[in-house]
């Protein structure tokens, strides 16, 4: 299971690839003819095709088995959605055709965002954020517009301790002060703290709800006027609504401004890191400061795009663009393929599954791991457990490899902060009764042996195409990029 | 509901387990008034997979796309023909349907693929290191005024006006909130550059100028000069390649001097999908590896000794620094950089430049041919395949009437700068290897007719 | 030459270690004037990836495709929604770039797949085991004649009026050399099948009769008096099914007392393509299986005790026996059984239900609103998905105007029985989930202008 | 690496599909609905996707390394090929659709006709046979109805010891007797043995060439104008033409008829045993004899489909339709795509570089390994080794299980009969030099260790899903579908 380099395998002289024989011209590059050797080795299709199986093969995929990573939301890509996605009439159109020959692609965008709007109970979307992490940024942008607009300045935004790392690097990145709020000791927002630190200099309160311990937020309502009441705006970190959809509008929640990530409540595949696509609904006090470009449904049926020429117009008190073009198309046609499939009944019915599995998942093993807010009410779609109660010198990380060798992907390890060695354990609703059930065995059978101090449980995985690697060296002495070993020794 | 595999059998089971007898049980936290008693109104019900398909068909049906028409759109997104067999690896379910590597041992397929993938793109930019990648062009260009400014600790950015006007809007954008100066003009129709403006304009306040090569409107020139500049009075030059295919035939900008050079991937791999996803490069000096954002993959050794891969320097990202953070970004384009590199890999450097001689000897055809079109002049002296027209009449209008007639020939000016007047009549056009004589001849064909 | 990794220094080196010093040299053997010297003429060189695609695209275009006009065609092949991830998983490079699992320890999942495979047909047809798969179901219906007369030791078949011309075509092209005896005669439109001629023609030289179910015209009726008169004088019953989906509702011809059940499962899982690659389906009683043609695939242990699968019985087969074996056949159709064994699992028996039941209903509601168009009479008393309509004139011609109208309206019996004029009139229309309300009254109307 | 049977995991409530619901109609179907048990389980979408890409996981496959299987040319598979077989125009069409809605179809057809016409130096070819062997069997209908049409009933084909079981099981299939003709010690057919036999009872003879020892048979000509003097046909096996494609016509050579394994040659996917495709070309004495339907060109560039109803007028003298639409059409259009990508010179590339390659192998490894025809000449696309020489007890068997171990396909083994313990070594065109030397290096260590008596490989493999397999058990009581072992127990 090793599997060399391209730059060990493929030569700058061998292509997989046939041209047409250029046409001769005069050339009109200038004196940028380059001339220096780029480094960039080929191969031909068959290697090519070979590498990259191989490569595959040494992955854990959603596709290989349970993959119940927190706060990730690894359900089922259905295949429909890739195709739909190829289509040439969504995969092979440029974002600046004119609007005429692209209806169908705007058409694509609004349906969504009709959808989006009326799961959450609010009032507009902004479709073009291209991640979770892009939303939130959205969501301040849209928020410190509003309170530009009517002339506040306000500098501080408020995050609960238990909130995703993104909350706070996006108020920061904003150029916002950012200070935590405190969790109870059930794993909820600390609603009396929240509400003595509310002020006229607090512009927003970033909260996640569902929360990362895995638990609704029952003071939502009361906290979303609190802030109101103070002149400030609550954005909600939509990372959990795979728990809630069709059962729960945040909109009635009071909030203002959410991100859903369309690679977790709505299956875009994840694809080993991305990309994802994180819409922003928006309350009616924040719609108004969306960000171009924007569509909009005519009443002759035809769809506009509103981008900076026709701005003025439409949408005066935009923000402005914040990626080129309108958001991750490839992405809507999947998201929209797998909300059309569910309907609004399926997609209640994803919601209630997710719970389900996540409880049964809590209720199955909280005789032999610690669950630190067990007592707290149901879970939503993900169980929390703790270190505590394991054998002196064995971890969270222990469990998680051991979880290697028994075929399944561990769980999210030491997230949220706030409990000591957490395993936050995301089943999704795409997971049967009887690969939960299998699920449960191993890793009841992982907390028995870190229990018992099983030595052998320290060295896992053994059953991995690696064994545990060394993050400290990478770090330390980092290699980013490959160095020809012929060349470096001639250097030294 | 084919995607939920849970019976009502085993509903019943899950909940008696649980120790509840009912769904509602679970949901007992939500406050009363905000529970849904029942579906939400005015959305349809669950639809079968044929259902579903034929109604996104009859959607992608009223689209144009770019293999349906003579086809003449760059201006940051290019059509390129992507070899089926990078389509084909990409929906292998272990790479379509991983995670983040945050389990490096069973994660390795995708670790050494980015490893992989940051040398190649630090190679074709001419950079010692290159991340993991980025959102797309656009918000890595961004990214790195703002690294610029962790580096330099100055506030200041030139941004060049041959730079993609809607990179201009992302970073206008952020600068309003961020307090970033960043001074900026819209370009003028002429085949010089502003560089020497530029270089008048770099001061000890300058953080960065950021440079676009080739620039929007296709125009190439050497960037040394401007790197030097930058470098006497300590400022950096971070340069923009929204075509990365270009850097087959011409000098990286690593290579000129540039100290971060970002751009947009698509065209190697990643089809035009109306805009996203795409793929945002980043590279830069060995020496600013730190300041870098994004995700960074590492080599290392494994417990046994053999050679693997891991995500890496991850103290500047925001699961461990939170509102210390180099960036807010977590999520990559991962699949995208797997495509590129798989196509990047299909090319090698041969392909690379045999694929980058066929596009500027076409453009060059194209250029000539459109030139003596009535009406038409060429602004450019050089480039490499893609140019801009000026045209006797409203360009805009004329990308209208040409669509109509079938023909998607260029990006009006019009479209791009909507507030330049001066511009109004100016066309980009960018020539592929996907572009026919046919083609050609059928653009110039439509232009003369409409410009007659 | 995209596809071939050989630089011309690797042939250098392997021409000098082999001893030789050019190519030519290792055809040394071929008489030297049937040595080509150049390219062979009038014939073109390599093209481009994106050029292939391109010919081969404008020819595909000049295709009606049947997603593209309301579609009522079968007798033989169907169209059915076929779930995208049965095409996903198929094109798994593990499964399509694999040969016959000729070293099973690294070919479990190509083996355990086809013995998955023979458990659905055996079921699906009311058998007791199913082989791995034949061409198509014309040939797999010839093979079941051979091997009744291998069994019975007599030459003779019946072959009833019901069974698809071209299956009967292909059984008397290969009867022509074999000198087997078919008695067969073209059906008549009539709601009843020859069944009743056919009990009073079985005598003890008769090996089987083969039957069709549902028929060519779409009529079913129960086999068991067929079944029991061939049992009577030892001879056989061969059924024929090339619509398995009907066998979701209705009573499988193995529960019926066929002795051989063979059929063209290119409805499940697997598309039109024009006619192939299709799926022959074969199953017997248990008794028979030595006589079975065609790979089969066995439950075994490895040396570590592990379950694990194996090809099986060959010594019935080509390789083992050369003229003495049971058949010619060496190729199956390993990948359309990998498409109808996922899809069937996809469906599963509630599934495979739940669209028989809707293939059924919709064929219903159709035959109710085409047979009230005037001059249209319907023929069939019960079916399927299929029927028969007479028209008040020439069907073939009626099939032509349709299709110059954007309807694919069904197959005349003329197409399928050129040499039959009194069947002239005679229209074969298949109904399949893939029709909607909206096809069906095109269908009528157009009909209706049609026969005006 | 176990995986159930979806017998084991999925129950007949399942279904991974959603349908409509149906409309209320009254039942057509007679008295006959079914209503016992099938038996079919279904699975959810998610379960299908994992099941299958768990099982595709413990095969080997071209993807993932050479497969050297002499005599079944495993080349790369492009996947443009993929791409084109599934453009809805070549998919989704019915065979017995009006002749003007699929002139694309049928010129499809058309055009990959005249290549094979071409490269062949034939006359005509029918496109309808489905596989290899049907293709012999197409070849032996023309030869009869060949001679019928003179009133001819010869009753004998000669084989040679070393042809492909297919043939002589293809002849007796026909109703043929079949008589052996012996190899000459260099490993090609007896000269003057077939001629002695030839005679008026001779209807063909059924050769390969090259042939299954590797080497092309030098008398060839020779053989076939002797075959032609004495009345009968010549059947060519063209399962080999892949070592001499755009180097030596066919026709050229006297050959009568000749299948052509489009995945063999033109690289349609095996995918794991077929679907195969078999057109046979055909001398102008017996084209005329060719089976149905058959598409023709017409003076308007128009193309017709020649079946039943205008047979007579076209083509009176065609045996009949031998399946019962138009073959393997989705093996067209991959082939047609694989010959246009290559052309006429890139095909002549492909025999030189089969070619080489095999030689290359042959000439590396003929120093540890006995070749018994390493002095007949130059060997065309294939290297033929034995076990002589191997230590005691030690066999072909093993050597090829070994190479399994070293990430291997092993090569065909007891094949061609005429050697012990044979090895034949087909690498391809489409490997690499690379590649090559790596096998090398495998089977000279493995040809090392079978001469030095090393035990160890006799429990070869070790590092696969399964260790060697029980071939005997597996035939002495034959377990061909799955018995639910809850029945099993109960009806005994």
């Amino acid at each position: 299971l090793e599997e060399k380099l391209i730059f060990e395998i493929g030569s700058t002289d061998t292509t997989g690839v046939d041209f047409a024989v250029s046409p001769a011209v005069d050339s009109r590059l200038g004196n940028l003819a380059r001339t220096d050797a780029i480094g960039l080795p080929g191969l031909s299709e068959q290697e090519t095709v070979r590498h990259y199986t191989r490569l595959s093969r040494q992955n854990y995929a959603i596709d290989l088995g349970l993959f119940p990573l927190g706060s990730c939301t690894m359900k089922h890509n259905p295949r429909l959605n890739e195709k739909v996605a190829r289509m040439p009439g969504f995969a092979d159109i440029h974002p600046l055709q004119p609007q005429s020959t692209v209806q169908g692609a705007l058409g694509v965008i609004n349906e969504l965002a009709v959808w989006l709007i009326k799961l959450t109970g609010m009032h507009g979307v902004a479709m073009t954020p291209k991640a979770g992490a892009h939303g939130e940024l959205c969501g301040l942008l849209c928020i410190r517009a509003a309170l530009e607009a009517r002339g506040d300045a306000r500098q501080v935004v408020l995050v609960p301790e238990s909130a995703h790392g993104t909350n706070p690097a996006t108020a920061a990145f904003c150029g916002y002060k950012v200070e935590d709020i405190p969790a109870t000791p059930d794993g909820r927002v600390d609603l009396e703290a929240l509400k003595a630190r509310l002020g006229p200099d607090v512009a927003a309160v970033m909260i996640t709800n569902p929360n990362t311990c895995g638990l609704f937020e029952r003071d939502m309502k009361v906290i979303s006027d609190a802030v109101h009441a103070a002149g400030a705006f609550v954005y909600c970190d939509g990372a959990n609504f795979n728990a809630i959809v069709g059962r729960v509008r945040p909109g009635d929640l009071g909030v203002d401004a959410m991100h859903i990530n369309l690679h977790k409540t709505f299956s875009t595949p994840h694809g080993g890191g991305g990309p994802g696509s994180g819409p922003v609904v928006l309350s009616e006090a924040l719609a108004p400061f969306g960000p171009l470009p924007y569509t909009a449904r005519m009443e002759d049926g035809s769809i506009h795009l509103i981008e900076e020429e026709n701005v003025g117009a439409e949408m005066p008190q935009s923000f402005g663009r914040m990626s080129a073009f309108h958001g991750q198309m490839g992405m809507f046609t999947r998201a929209l393929a797998y909300i059309l499939s569910h309907g609004a009944d399926g997609l209640r019915q994803v919601a209630e599954d997710a719970v389900l599995n996540a409880n049964y998942v809590l209720r199955s093993l909280d005789d032999v791991l610690d669950a630190p807010f067990g007592a707290s009410g149901p879970c939503m779609h993900e169980a929390l457990f703790s270190d505590k109660g394991l054998a002196e010198g064995f971890t969270t990380l222990d469990i998680a490899k051991g979880l290697i060798d028994e075929g399944f992907h561990p769980m999210t390890m030491y997230f949220p902060l706030v409990v000591h060695g957490a395993m936050l354990v995301e089943p999704t609703e795409t997971e049967s009764k009887a690969a939960l059930d299998q699920f449960i065995l191993a890793l009841r059978s992982l907390a028995e042996r870190a229990k018992a101090g099983d030595e052998a449980l320290k060295g896992a995985p053994y059953h991995a195409p690696r064994r545990r690697l060394d993050e400290t060296l990478a770090a330390r002495k980092p290699v980013l990029s490959w160095i020809d070993p012929d060349l470096a020794e001639a250097a030294e | 509901m084919r995607y939920l595999p849970l019976t009502d059998s085993d509903r019943q089971a899950m909940l008696a387990t649980i120790g509840v007898t009912s769904i509602d049980d679970l949901f007992v936290d939500v406050p009363a008034e905000a529970r849904l008693a029942g579906t939400i109104p005015d959305l349809p019900d669950h639809a079968s997979e044929m259902a579903v398909e034929r109604h996104m068909a009859a959607l992608a049906r009223k689209n144009l796309s770019a293999g349906e028409a003579p086809f003449f759109l760059g201006a940051g997104a290019y059509k390129h023909h992507v070899p089926a067999s990078v389509d084909h690896l990409i929906q292998r379910g272990e790479f379509l349907t991983a995670y983040t590597p945050y389990q490096p041992e069973i994660a390795q397929g995708t670790l050494q693929v980015l490893f992989e993938f940051q040398t190649q793109v630090a190679r074709l930019l001419g950079c010692d290191v290159a991340n993991a990648s980025m959102y797309d062009g656009s918000t890595a260009c961004w990214e790195a005024i703002v690294m610029a400014r962790r580096i330099t600790k100055r506030g200041k950015a030139l941004l060049s006006s041959g730079l993609h006007p809607h990179y201009v809007s992302v970073a206008q954008t952020m600068a309003k909130f961020t307090g970033d100066d960043l001074a900026y003009e819209t370009p003028e129709l002429d085949s010089k550059t502003d560089s020497q403006k530029l270089i008048a304009a770099i001061d000890k306040d300058t953080s960065c100028v950021v440079v676009q090569y080739p620039d929007i409107l296709g125009r190439i020139e050497d960037l040394t000069a401007l790197a030097d500049a930058a470098h006497a009075v300590g400022a950096l030059l971070v340069a923009v390649v929204t075509e990365p295919v270009a850097l087959g035939a011409i000098k990286s900008p690593g290579a000129m001097g540039a100290d971060i050079v970002v751009g947009e991937g698509q065209s190697i791999g990643v089809g035009l999908q109306f805009g996203g996803p795409y793929l945002g490069l980043f590279a830069c000096k060995q020496k600013y590896v730190r300041q870098m954002p994004g995700r960074l993959c590492g080599e290392t050794v494994d417990a046994a000794g053999k050679r693997g891969f891991v995500l890496t320097l991850s103290t500047r990202e925001q699961h461990i620094r939170r509102e210390k953070a180099t960036s807010n970004i977590c999520t990559n384009s991962g699949l995208c950089a797997l495509a590129f590199s798989i196509h990047m890999t299909l090319l090698g450097e041969k392909g690379l430049r045999d694929l980058a001689t066929l596009n500027h000897a076409l453009a060059v055809q194209a250029a000539n041919r459109l030139a003596n079109v009535p009406g038409v002049t060429l602004v450019n002296d050089a480039f490499f395949n893609e140019f801009t027209l000026v045209l006797s009449k409203d360009a805009r209008d004329v990308t209208r009437s040409l669509a109509d007639k079938g023909v998607l020939g260029g990006v009006s000016l019009g479209r791009l700068f909507p507030h330049a007047p001066q511009l109004g009549q100016g066309l980009v056009v960018a020539v592929t290897e996907t572009v026919t004589a046919e083609d050609i001849e059928a653009f110039a064909a439509a232009l003369t007719e409409e410009l007659a």
